[in-house]
């Protein structure tokens, strides 16, 4: 039989629901013989693949770059899940949507007066989206497993679940925060 | 007034004797607090902290309370309004003809949001539920007088009259 | 006053009344009063002096007359001449040939008869013909006989009985049987009771009840009173808008005239029984005709509605039993008493006896305020007493029920109007608001304009209220921006059950009604929005985006 | 005296006081609703509808906390339907101001989180609204952030009717609501406040608490049950 093939995105988050994810620990190792990891940031893939079967995605939606990407995603997934609670709903990330002209009032802050040199906002990176989404304010969304990070359990339990071709039911097993 | 009541930053003055007088023929019942209000804003125009303050000594209520039933009903003015106001009926058959188009067009030509007042304080601008005039509609009310069936460019021209600028340019 | 008084003082105002040849009302309503109606009443006055015909004719300051559309209006009699879009010129002209000369100015008349036809005058039996600022007026046209009747030949509960058995349910909305509300207050311990008039109409393009008040505010304190004596209250307060001036001013001055006469106050007609009126302003909160946030505000506080049991009629103001009810549920006892609960219940349907007055708005030829039988359809309403839509228009839907009314298509206009078919159809009675719609109103819009209403008007007590109403106007707004994907319509629908069954008052439990209407009756509206991204009225996508028609 | 009756909740035959709230019967009795603006020892709200039942013979949902029991009442707390209304009033309150528990003094000890794991309200069907609300620190010993209001008014009530101070109320009303001291002055300033800390005791999420310490050092269940003995006390004496 064929390995599942999975992917895992980071993008605008700390990396910590990656570093959960890592640590699963040996359960790793049992689900290395049921998956094949197509793209991730642990692994060198410069563009993400199609005909992927489960993609976990960490961090909110903070640039175009990654509007994009997560559209490419979208297209090329069959079951796309929303890892962490910066995907599920925005989180650390999108506290800047409070401020009340987002974008340029968190650069000036990063990039201006906190800055010791060159006090300028950068231009030739992607530039921020107005608010920081979550993505299912961008695209349909499967499956959330919240948590800042999720724990190493409920990642392993979501991914087994999905490998058994059931609906993990979260009531009582998440935690957001 | 009874005893024990500190006066607030309010001036002593004819308003403030009226108003005290009606708290008392209202023998200082806390369910007049609505009515109080209003005698208030008849006397003073809008209701600021201090006057608000005093109400809620005389009538021994906790100015959270007060507070809170003066800015839950909309009629209640915190702030000062414009030496011109101009209200816009939203109701449904106001609406329906058109006056959203009406307010947008006011907010455009004079720089001022609905609820709020221009910056050089000559203009507010209401929007209110329905004056019941539905069959003129849509109908706006400059300074107490109501134009029926306007379009936006009457109500504007009527506007600058009053107010007597032409526009209020976007800062 | 002793009940000779009253016989006495009515037979002297309808003699004088007699005397008049003609009568001249000129409607003085908030609808024709920004219209110059003070102006045509003092050059009617002028006119009538100059003309030396001071003695056969009366000109009287009377309230709404019913159609809006012309206004200012006035009425001539005998005879009913309606005149239209009257100046102090033409007023000068009518007296010089309509009363001078005998000879009514056909070129200045109302001519549309349809208008009136379908239409039957109960609640505002005495509009545009009696001056509302006289109260001789009222009692020469049987006024205060009710009461009268009531206080000397039947005890509370033939009261009761008598109301219970005309059928009236209660004008408010709700549609709660009249007599059976009553009976619950008689029967409630606790002391004293309190009657209140519920006047605060909040809905916008709804003005039956603000029209009543200004009209005929006799009618709702002899129907107030009547229901005090009824129910054992010694003290009644008028809830009403203090967006409504004129209402105000007109109440405050008929409760005066009703002291002075002793028709208020201290031992009715002689009687045991002593009842007194107390106005109560609103000050902007369309929740506050809630009947459990009617008790807040009367109290002076926040108008939150508080979940019943228990009622008001068991703990209502300040704990003690309170009868609630809308002023066109009073304005009708009067006429109960005197004509009698057969007669009124034999008009209307079966199970929804009496008329219904509605505001009737929107894109139709004769706006204006109507009464109505109960089981009159909305075909009629809308087609024949309303005229139709404007000339090259084309009918689309009919709002019934003011802000949280469901809108009504087409096929759906020989429904007849009581509470239960409106109920069913997703419509509601309401206060009686009926605005039409036609081929340039967009549906999602509408459905849009009316959420915000709720939206702001939401007390904020209740989650689904306060922030589920806020999120379905955020997604019906995105619909108007070419936002959203047709999967959304079924989340539409779960939110808007939501608000409906979880919501703590009326309000929140209504306020889904027009998204749920036009969800069910133009669903392909929403779906061009949203797929075609095109609104077919051409209202929406201002902002760049798709273009409309 | 006041008389008994018999009901059963989910096909359990209980005793209850006549008056007393469905609620309150049913905690009485070991049977869990989930709620949030409800608090013992004060007058019930009916505002957050997550303690929302079904009665049999009536198609409607009734908020328990303000619904008093009858005799040969049948009470029903679960269901789908009643899981889905209650999930959509914590998906509601989670959306309508920036609740962001990783960074919230509460995380851990809030009532609102605790109740979305227990729904599985695992994400948002609406965009949230990121309300941005100045954070009240003028207090030398508590701190508010209305940003992480519910409008539940447990401090509201608490204040009213256990301290009897009444310092907290509401201002403006519906999506604009908020909590406020006196005039909505800054805490530190308002002159009605006793600084009792009851109000950060009660708060169900973090929008109330004591500066400086994480609330699973405050210990707030013992700390509510500490009020609620004083209000005792108080009514006794």
């Amino acid at each position: 039989m064929a390995k599942v093939r999975l992917a895992t995105v980071w993008l605008s988050g700390c990396s910590g629901c990656h570093m959960s994810f890592l640590d699963q620990d040996e359960k790793l190792l049992e689900l290395a013989g049921e998956i094949e990891l197509v793209y991730s940031p642990i692994a060198d893939v410069k563009n993400f693949p199609e005909n992927v079967d489960i993609t976990l995605v960490e961090g909110a939606v903070g640039n175009e770059e990654q509007l994009e990407l997560l559209k490419r995603i979208r297209k090329n997934t069959k079951i796309l899940v929303a890892l962490g609670d910066c995907a599920v709903n925005g989180n650390v990330t999108a506290l800047r949507n409070s401020l009340n002209n987002s974008v340029e009032e968190v650069l000036k802050k990063a990039y201006v007066e906190n800055a010791t040199l060159k006090q300028n906002t950068p231009t030739h990176v992607p530039r921020l989206l107005k608010k920081a989404l979550a993505l299912n304010e961008a695209v349909k969304v499967d499956f959330y497993v919240p948590g800042c990070p999720p724990s190493a359990n409920l990642i392993n339990y979501v991914l087994n679940e999905l490998l058994e071709g059931r609906t993990p039911a979260l009531e009582g097993r998440f935690k957001y925060g | 007034m009874p005893d024990g009541v500190q006066q607030t930053g309010l001036k002593t003055d004819r308003r403030l004797t009226l108003l005290e007088a009606a708290i008392k023929k209202h023998q200082y019942r806390k369910d007049a607090l609505l009515e109080i209000l209003h005698i208030a804003q008849e006397l003073y125009g809008y209701l600021d902290k201090d006057l608000l303050t005093h109400i809620s000594k005389l009538l021994r209520l906790p100015p959270s309370h007060v507070y809170g039933v003066a800015t839950f009903y909309n009629l209640f003015k915190l702030k000062k309004p414009g030496a011109h106001v101009v209200t816009v009926c939203m109701g449904t058959a106001c609406y329906v003809k058109g006056a959203e188009e009406i307010v947008s067009a006011i907010e455009r030509d004079f720089n001022v949001k609905r609820g709020g007042t221009t910056p050089d304080g000559k203009l507010s601008l209401f929007v209110t539920r329905c004056i019941g005039a539905c069959a003129m509609a849509p109908n706006t009310i400059v300074d107490g007088e109501t134009i029926g069936k306007a379009t936006p460019d009457e109500v504007l021209k009527k506007i600058r009259a009053v107010v007597g600028v032409e526009k209020v340019e976007a800062r | 006053m002793k009940p000779d008084e009253l016989r006495n003082l009515a037979q002297k105002e309808d003699e004088l009344r007699k005397s008049y040849r003609y009568r001249i009302n000129v409607c003085c309503s908030s609808g024709c009063m920004p219209f110059g109606a003070l102006k045509v009443l003092s050059a009617f006055k002028d006119a009538v002096k100059e003309s030396g015909v001071e003695e056969e004719c009366y000109v009287a300051r009377t309230g709404c007359i019913g159609t809006c559309s012309i206004a200012p209006a006035v009425l001539v009699e005998p005879g009913d001449y309606l005149y239209q879009n009257v100046t102090p010129e033409k007023a000068k002209e009518i007296v010089k040939e309509h009363i001078v000369n005998n000879r009514p100015v056909k070129s200045m008349l109302y001519g549309n008869e349809a208008y009136f036809k379908k239409q039957l005058r109960i609640v505002l039996r005495n509009a545009g013909k009696i001056d509302p600022l006289r109260i001789e007026d009222y009692i020469a046209v049987g006024g205060y006989y009710a009461l009268l009747k009531a206080l000397t030949r039947m005890t509370p509960e033939g009261v009761i009985e008598e109301v219970a058995l005309s059928g009236l349910k209660g004008r408010g909305g709700a549609g709660f049987l009249t007599g059976l509300k009553w009976r619950y207050v008689a029967r409630a311990t606790g002391s004293p009771k309190y009657v209140i008039a519920n006047l605060d109409e909040g809905d916008p393009g709804v003005f039956a009840n603000r029209t009543l008040a200004e009209a005929d505010p006799h009618a709702i304190i002899e129907g107030m009173t009547i229901a005090a004596y009824a129910v054992g209250a010694s003290k009644g307060y008028i809830y009403v808008r203090s967006e409504y001036p004129l209402a105000v001013e007109t109440l405050k001055k008929a409760i005066e005239a009703a002291k002075s006469m002793g028709l208020l106050g201290e031992k009715i007609f002689e009687t045991a029984f002593s009842f007194d009126i107390e106005l109560r302003l609103g000050a902007g909160a369309f929740v506050a005709g809630e009947e459990t946030a009617i008790l807040a505000s009367i109290e002076g506080r926040r108008a939150m509605p508080r979940p019943r049991p228990p009622y008001p009629a068991q703990s209502g103001l300040w704990g003690k039993p309170t009868l609630i009810n809308n002023v066109e549920t009073l304005a009708n006892i009067p006429v109960i008493l005197l004509k009698g609960s057969e007669w009124f219940s034999s008009i209307g349907t079966k199970n929804c006896t009496g008329t219904k007055c509605f505001s009737l708005t929107g894109k139709v030829n004769n706006p204006g305020l109507i009464e109505v039988p109960m089981g009159i359809t909305l075909r009629e309403v809308v087609f024949e007493i309303g005229g139709g839509v404007p000339p090259g228009r084309r009918f689309k839907a009919v709002q019934v029920g003011g802000p949280s009314g469901g809108f009504l298509p087409e096929q759906l206009l020989d429904l007849p109007i009581d509470y239960e078919s409106l109920t069913k159809a997703g419509a509601i009675m309401g206060s009686g608001g009926i605005v039409v719609l036609d081929d340039t109103s967009c549906m999602v819009d509408t459905a849009k304009f009316f959420t915000e209403f709720c939206v702001d008007e939401s007390c904020g007590k209740c989650t689904p209220c306060r922030a589920g109403l806020y999120k379905l106007y955020k997604i019906l707004d995105g619909f108007t921006q070419g936002e959203g994907d047709i999967q959304d319509l079924d989340k539409v629908e779960d939110l808007c059950e939501f608000i409906k069954e979880a919501s703590l008052c009326g309000l929140g439990q209504t306020a889904p009604n027009p998204t749920l209407t036009t969800l069910k009756y133009f669903r392909d509206e929403y779906v061009s929005h949203i797929v075609e991204k095109k609104c077919p009225a051409g209202k929406c996508f201002k902002d760049g985006g798709g273009a409309g028609s | 005296m006041s008389k008994t009756v018999e009901l059963t909740i989910d096909g359990k035959k209980v005793a209850a006081k006549e008056g007393d709230n469905i609620l309150k019967v049913a905690r009485e009795n070991n049977i869990y609703i989930p709620a949030l603006c409800y608090l013992e020892g004060v007058s019930s709200l009916g505002g957050c509808r997550v303690c929302v039942v079904e009665i049999r013979g009536s198609p409607k949902v009734f908020a328990s906390c303000v619904t008093p029991v009858a005799e040969g009442m049948e009470v029903i707390t679960d269901s789908e339907r009643l899981r889905r209304y209650r999930k959509w009033a914590i998906e509601l309150l989670l959306a309508e101001r920036p609740h962001v528990c990783s960074v919230c003094v509460a995380n851990g000890n809030c009532e609102l989180q605790q109740l979305a794991t227990e729904l599985g309200v695992d994400h948002l069907r609406v965009d949230r609204k990121w309300t941005n609300y100045e954070l009240d620190l003028t207090h030398e010993r508590f701190a508010y952030d209305p940003n992480r209001c519910i409008l539940c008014t447990r401090c509201i009530r608490v204040c009213d009717e256990v301290e009897g101070v009444h310092a907290i109320d509401l201002m403006l009303r519906g999506k604009n609501s908020k909590v406020i001291f006196d005039l909505d002055d800054k805490w530190g300033f308002a002159e009605s406040c006793t600084s009792c800390g009851k109000c950060s005791a009660v708060c169900p999420v973090g929008a109330l608490y004591v500066k400086g310490k994480p609330l699973s050092e405050v210990k707030k269940k013992e700390l509510v049950s500490f009020v609620m003995s004083r209000r005792s006390e108080k009514t006794i004496g």
